[in-house]
């Protein structure tokens, strides 16, 4: 093919990273940390933000193996699209079936 | 009809189906069943539909006949439910909701993106073999005494009080559903990714946009039905009761969690359709289709709208009431992007150079019909006449207006339309222009009445009904009639086309798209050499100049 | 035409006798309901009517016989919000017109009469509070609201009166309430119309509607002896539920009377309302609302009662507005011995002696 | 095209004269390898949206559930081992740091590297799935399998069950029909741990298969995309177990 016309897909592509061994063993050793610190959390009482903090730090530790182990912080705009849509979707299905659930406890009006 | 037309055939002495395509390209029965060819897999697809649709259509015409009178007469009561449901089942996950992406937009959306093939062949033919496998196991259910669930499985009356054979059932419909997911997620990275050079989203046919919009509900949506039925399966295995309430599970989670799926469901049968159109309007009106970034936008809203608007089959089964406004509010808002597209198709027709072949036919019914379904949804989406209207006729004729008065229209417009690029032939246009108007009335007859039946209050799903319904029925029954004609018509001609169908040419419509643009039948690889594309969509004019720099340097 | 066929005569004669075309409106809700409903139906024929005068005069204008050469038009961002923005306005009045008249059909107001409606495949039960039992059929006067309390014993199912514009479904496990007031006297359909099953069809009855005089008539007339409250008072005190929730002092459970409608709190500190729900609740699932200050000792009936002997129960508590009653089944728990063996009322089988018919 | 110096990958192999300078595992309809690689990746993680997705209507139960039966998703949470939880947590994620050093070396081409990086990957998961079998095991035992002669005793005497009641013993016993509920927790759990290990199962069978075919040095040559997938969705399974394990083990700890 002729290189003038750029193919489109072309056109989006990062060059290719390579993450260094030295990341990955950041993030391991923080997603280990983090796992003992969950652990840890859950045996002290905090009531209702013992859910709170598990999740949160779920959610941290998630976003590390997506950001660093899966590489999405080096990858195109599209992957980080489709992951945020992914989470959308998602989130969207718990939390409207949830509203539900929940504001039928809230009686007629 | 107007004899004027656009078609423009070659010189049938001398004119010739190419020798090299992508049928004549290898022999024998294993080069297709393992071809990586994404037009010989939408080949097997489209004959593997139209089988389907027969099987359903013959269903429906036993629900038809049923219903001429009064008493379960035909057939008993439990017959009937297997009828109504295998109709449902069949039609819709393994007609409705394969039947535009998985033949046309398998068979076009590598051409139309300048393309060799979909991005993952393999997957592609893996998506038509799951397809197979669910289809073996609904026709086993079928034939080892079928299934009376109704096709929404509604617990727990699907999971503990029949006897049926609904595991089998759901099973082939968990299957038809990851065919359908490695169909929209190939469609997704296809478009995405093997785009020609040149070819800018705001170039892309408006067929590709709303099979891009479709796919997305396809890959987001699918696995949610998914793990419903496979729920529903350990249900009846093991009682798991998540669904029981007697356990203290809850039916209403079924309902969301089925809604989920097949609310956005109907709009990945419909999208596709209106991508059909959109192609078929701007063709035969020669001219540019009516705010091109508005429909575009118009089906990735729908898709994105799609999927929050699922509680609205809920309303009168007790969610909140908050739930209720929330849901028929989004359910207002996805009708808006349907509205701006039929009156952007309308438009596009202001000032064009209008000719009547028939696809186009099949397109002007889709647009009576589809706003008529459209609007109806409305009735059903206003919380109020809910009500009254919803699990009545008016429901069943409502989406039979979308289903068969849009998609299948618009199915068969796009059959119409593509077919001389697949076969390289023509089939007789006056008697395919005959088929599209009796189809047009046949439908009309068959499902308007059902409006008015289900105003009255007659409910869905009844094998018997009181005799003051009759007479509606009786017309419903004779517009089945016709229509079944309508719909066996175009399997006569366009098979007789195969052989004796005059040769169609790289372009009989004039059209622009790059698909038209390479020879018919088309090249295993589609294009001799990737396309370069120059031009916006729909440009006539290019289209033009193009013909003249041919017509003179062959001069 | 007489001479030519007789058959096909009689035929279109009772064709036509039993033609309709539009139901009758027998509640105070179906004019309103109407109402929308031929707005909508008005709107859908302009919207038609517009869509295809376009599609048919541009045909005629721009067919290329008269228009050989199209135009080509990018579009109009004016046009476009105009069609953008007329159906998401009127979509947005029948939004909220739609909303208003469901909270209408689905708010009942206090002074309705509620009828109890028990689905099962496949029929209708209803049970007044007078302790008339019905099957497929639902008597009702004209002229005052009536509140339908509706729970399924299987499957879902749901209680459509086409005539009365109203429908709600019968779930499985938990009470959904409708009302209607019927104004116009006769005999209209009853329908499930929630797919239930085999004999879905079958599922069917009619609504008598009759005036408020022949309705007493009615009700006096098809009495099985008992009011449901009587009913419910009489296994109240056959599962020994006094036993606990008594006046007593000491009482292990709380004191029901005037429980209905009050505002209790929970063992977790919330606070909520006694309800129809809550009271079935608290009878078959009762460690879902533990009462505080008391034990959670209740055993659940899960099983052990009927749909039917639950609404009794409920029934009874609802109109239990003094401890005297209560006092009285505890002195005579003793007494009705030959209830005691058959836990709920339906051990008497309303199925026997319900359908009483005037 | 692969002369670009940006493109590590573009490998100078063993051009057949018909597609020039095409390394032999490009397919034909694309255009560059580049294309190829971004496209086999782009359709990965549009599979992990619809696993996301798949998972999402067992996590919605799973909420809608606990909110419900509220006591008896916490009595029914107690009988989870915290320890075994743990452990498996950390060899899970362990394994994902394997697996990710495991891409490095197949995108700088070290096979003894790339060999036991997957090798490491696949015994951690298959330990994974030693140490669920265990906690499976122990359910067994308890008759804690739902539909399968499920027993509430340990919920309606806490006592009975010493073990559990030694680190909980706060638990007061739940009446009958709260007890009962305690089997949809159950019922979700193995649904979803269950769903969980199938992943697992799945996984750790491709990644045999990819251990050969690394010995062969098939993927040291910069033709890295399928351990790159493979990658994502190894990573993919680690992440629903970040979430399974907080939402059955941990959050129910101190109600």
């Amino acid at each position: 093919m002729s290189e003038q016309n750029l193919h489109p897909a072309q056109q989006d592509q990062t060059e290719h990273h390579i993450v260094s061994p030295i990341i990955y063993i950041a993030v391991g050793a923080a997603l280990l940390v983090l796992t003992a610190t969950t652990v840890g959390v859950s045996f002290i009482d905090l009531g209702i933000f013992n859910p709170i903090v598990a999740l949160a730090i779920a959610v941290i530790k998630a976003v590390l193996v997506v950001l660093f182990f899966m590489h999405v912080k080096y990858s195109t705009k599209l992957t980080k699209l489709t992951v945020i849509a992914g989470v959308f979707v998602f989130l969207g299905l718990i939390s409207m079936t949830m509203a539900d659930y929940i504001s039928r406890a809230w009686g007629r009006w | 009809m107007s004899a004027a037309t656009i078609v423009v055939l070659p010189d049938q002495s001398t004119a010739r189906i190419p020798k090299m395509n992508f049928i004549t390209r290898e022999n024998g029965l294993l080069s297709w069943l393992l071809t990586g060819d994404h037009k010989r897999i939408a080949t097997l697809y489209l004959i593997s539909i139209t089988f389907f649709f027969f099987i359903g259509g013959a269903l429906a015409g036993l629900i038809r006949l049923e219903l001429l009178t009064p008493q379960t007469d035909l057939v008993a009561a439990d017959t009937y439910n297997k009828l109504f449901t295998m109709h449902g089942v069949i039609m819709i996950f393994f007609f409705l909701v394969p039947s535009v992406p998985a033949t046309l937009g398998n068979f076009l959306i590598p051409m139309m993106v300048g393309a060799k093939d979909l991005a993952l062949p393999k997957v592609n033919l893996l998506s038509w073999y799951l397809y197979i496998i669910a289809g073996i196991m609904a026709i086993y259910t079928m034939a080892a005494g079928g299934v009376d669930t109704g096709w929404t499985f509604t617990t727990p009356l699907s999971t503990h009080y029949l006897n049926t054979h609904v595991i089998s059932t759901g099973l082939a419909i968990f299957v038809a559903g990851f065919s359908s997911i490695f169909t929209g997620l190939n469609f997704i990275v296809t478009i995405h990714k093997m785009r020609c050079p040149g070819m800018t989203w705001f170039r892309l046919p408006l067929f590709v946009w709303s099979n891009y919009a479709a796919s997305i509900l396809m890959v987001l949506g699918t696995p949610v039905l998914a793990i419903t039925l496979v729920l529903i399966v350990l249900e009846r295995t093991v009682g798991i009761g998540v669904f029981d309430p007697a356990k203290g599970g809850d039916p209403l989670l079924f309902q969301h969690l089925f809604w989920f799926y097949s609310h956005p469901a109907v709009y990945i049968m419909i999208l596709p359709g209106m991508g059909v159109i959109s192609e078929v309007v701007s063709t035969f009106s020669r001219k540019r289709v009516f705010g091109y970034t508005a429909v575009a936008f118009s089906s990735v809203a729908i898709a994105v709208f799609g999927f929050f608007v699922w509680a609205h089959h809920m309303f009168i089964m007790g969610i909140s009431n908050y739930a209720v406004l929330v849901f028929s509010l989004l359910t207002m808002l996805v009708a808006v992007p349907s509205a701006i597209k039929i009156f952007n198709w309308a438009f596009t027709l202001y000032k064009g150079s209008i000719t009547f072949e028939t696809p186009m036919l099949y397109a002007f019914g889709f647009m009576g019909l589809f706003t008529i379904g459209g609007m109806t949804g409305v009735f059903l989406g206003a919380s109020g006449t809910d009500i009254h209207l919803t699990e009545t006729y008016f429901i069943v004729a409502h989406f039979h207006f979308v289903m068969v008065g849009g998609m299948l229209m618009a199915f068969l417009a796009g059959i119409h339309f593509w077919w001389p690029k697949w076969t390289g032939r023509m089939y007789p246009e006056k008697i395919s222009q005959l088929a599209a108007v009796v189809t047009f009335i046949g439908f009309n007859l068959t499902f308007f009445p059902q409006f008015i039946l289900g105003t009255l209050g007659m409910p869905r799903r009844y094998a018997a009904y009181p005799p003051e319904f009759q007479i509606l029925n009786v017309f419903s029954t004779a517009g089945a009639t016709i229509l079944g004609i309508g719909y066996l018509l175009p399997v006569l001609y366009l098979t007789w086309s195969l052989k004796y169908g005059a040769i169609a040419g790289n372009n009989p419509w004039q059209a622009t798209g790059l698909e038209w643009q390479t020879q018919s039948p088309p090249l295993t690889e589609n294009f001799l050499e990737i396309p370069i594309m120059d031009h916006e969509a729909y440009d006539y004019e290019w289209l033009e100049r193009m013909q003249q720099k041919e017509v003179a340097s062959v001069g | 035409m007489n001479q030519i066929s007789p058959v096909l005569w009689q035929f279109l004669v009772k064709w036509l006798t039993n033609f309709a075309l539009f139901p009758p409106e027998a509640s105070k809700i179906a004019p309103q309901m109407d109402a929308l409903y031929f707005f909508m139906v008005l709107v859908s024929l302009v919207g038609l009517t517009i869509v295809v005068l376009l599609i048919v005069s541009f045909s005629l204008l721009y067919s290329k016989k008269r228009h050989p050469v199209a135009v080509q038009i990018e579009g109009s961002t004016l046009l476009e919000a105009t069609w953008t923005i007329i159906p998401l306005g009127l979509f947005l009045v029948m939004f909220v017109w739609g909303a208003l008249l469901y909270f209408r059909i689905y708010t009942p107001p206090a002074n309705a009469m509620n009828i109890y409606i028990v689905g099962k495949q496949w029929m209708w039960k209803a049970e007044h509070p007078g302790g008339q039992h019905e099957i497929n059929s639902l008597h009702v006067p004209t002229g005052q609201a009536v509140q339908l309390t509706l729970i399924s014993q299987d499957v879902f199912h749901s209680f459509s009166i086409p005539a009365f514009r109203v429908k709600r479904e019968a779930i499985p496990g938990r009470y959904t309430t409708v009302w209607f007031e019927a104004t116009t006297p006769g005999t209209y359909h009853l329908f499930c119309t929630q797919y239930c099953g085999t004999n879905h069809s079958q599922m069917i009855g009619d609504i008598v509607v009759m005036t408020p005089d022949d309705f007493r008539i009615w009700l006096a007339g098809s009495t099985s002896g008992n009011s449901l409250a009587q009913d419910g008072e009489r296994l109240f005190a056959s599962l020994s539920c006094n036993a606990c929730h008594n006046p007593r002092a000491d009482s292990r459970g709380p004191n029901l009377a005037n429980v209905y409608g009050s505002r209790l709190t929970l063992s977790t500190g919330q606070t909520i309302t006694a309800d129809d729900a809550y009271l079935r609740q608290s009878i078959l699932n009762p460690s879902a609302h533990n009462i505080q200050g008391y034990a959670p000792i209740m055993p659940t009936y899960q099983g052990q009662i009927s749909e039917e002997g639950v609404i009794a129960l409920v029934e009874y508590l609802k109109n239990l507005n003094s401890d005297y009653r209560i006092q009285q089944t505890l002195n005579t728990t003793e007494l009705p011995a030959a209830n005691e063996g058959s836990a709920a009322p339906a051990g008497k089988s309303p199925a026997a002696q319900g359908e009483v018919k005037p | 095209m692969s002369d670009s110096p940006a493109i590590p990958h573009g490998a100078q192999v063993e051009a057949d004269s018909a597609h020039h300078e095409h390394p032999s595992y490009q397919r034909h309809h694309f255009v560059t390898f580049e294309q190829q690689a971004d496209t086999t990746n782009f359709a990965m993680w549009l599979f992990l949206l619809t696993e996301i997705m798949f998972f999402g209507g067992l996590f919605t139960a799973y909420l809608i559930m606990r909110n419900w039966y509220y006591p008896a998703f916490v009595a029914a949470s107690h009988q989870l081992n915290i320890g075994w939880g743990t452990a498996n947590t950390a060899v899970l994620i362990t394994s994902s740091f394997t697996m990710a050093m495991g891409v490095w070396c197949a995108e700088t081409r070290r096979k003894a590297g790339l060999v036991l990086c997957l090798g490491l990957t696949f015994i951690l998961g298959l330990a994974f799935l030693g140490i669920k079998s265990i906690e499976y095991h122990e359910k067994w035992e308890k008759h804690h399998i739902p539909g399968l002669h499920y027993s509430i005793k340990s919920f309606v005497d806490p006592a009975s069950d010493p073990e559990v009641y030694k680190s909980y013993p706060q638990d007061t016993g739940l009446q009958l029909d709260m007890a009962n509920k305690t089997e949809l927790y159950f019922f979700l759990y193995f649904a979803m741990t269950g769903m969980h290990a199938l992943h697992m199962i799945i996984g750790i069978a491709i990644l045999g298969f990819m251990i050969f075919r690394a010995r062969a040095g098939a993927y040291t040559t910069g033709h890295v995309t399928f351990v790159e997938n493979f990658g994502l969705y190894w990573h993919f399974v680690d992440i629903i177990w970040i979430f399974l394990f907080p939402l059955l083990y941990l959050i129910s700890r101190h109600q």
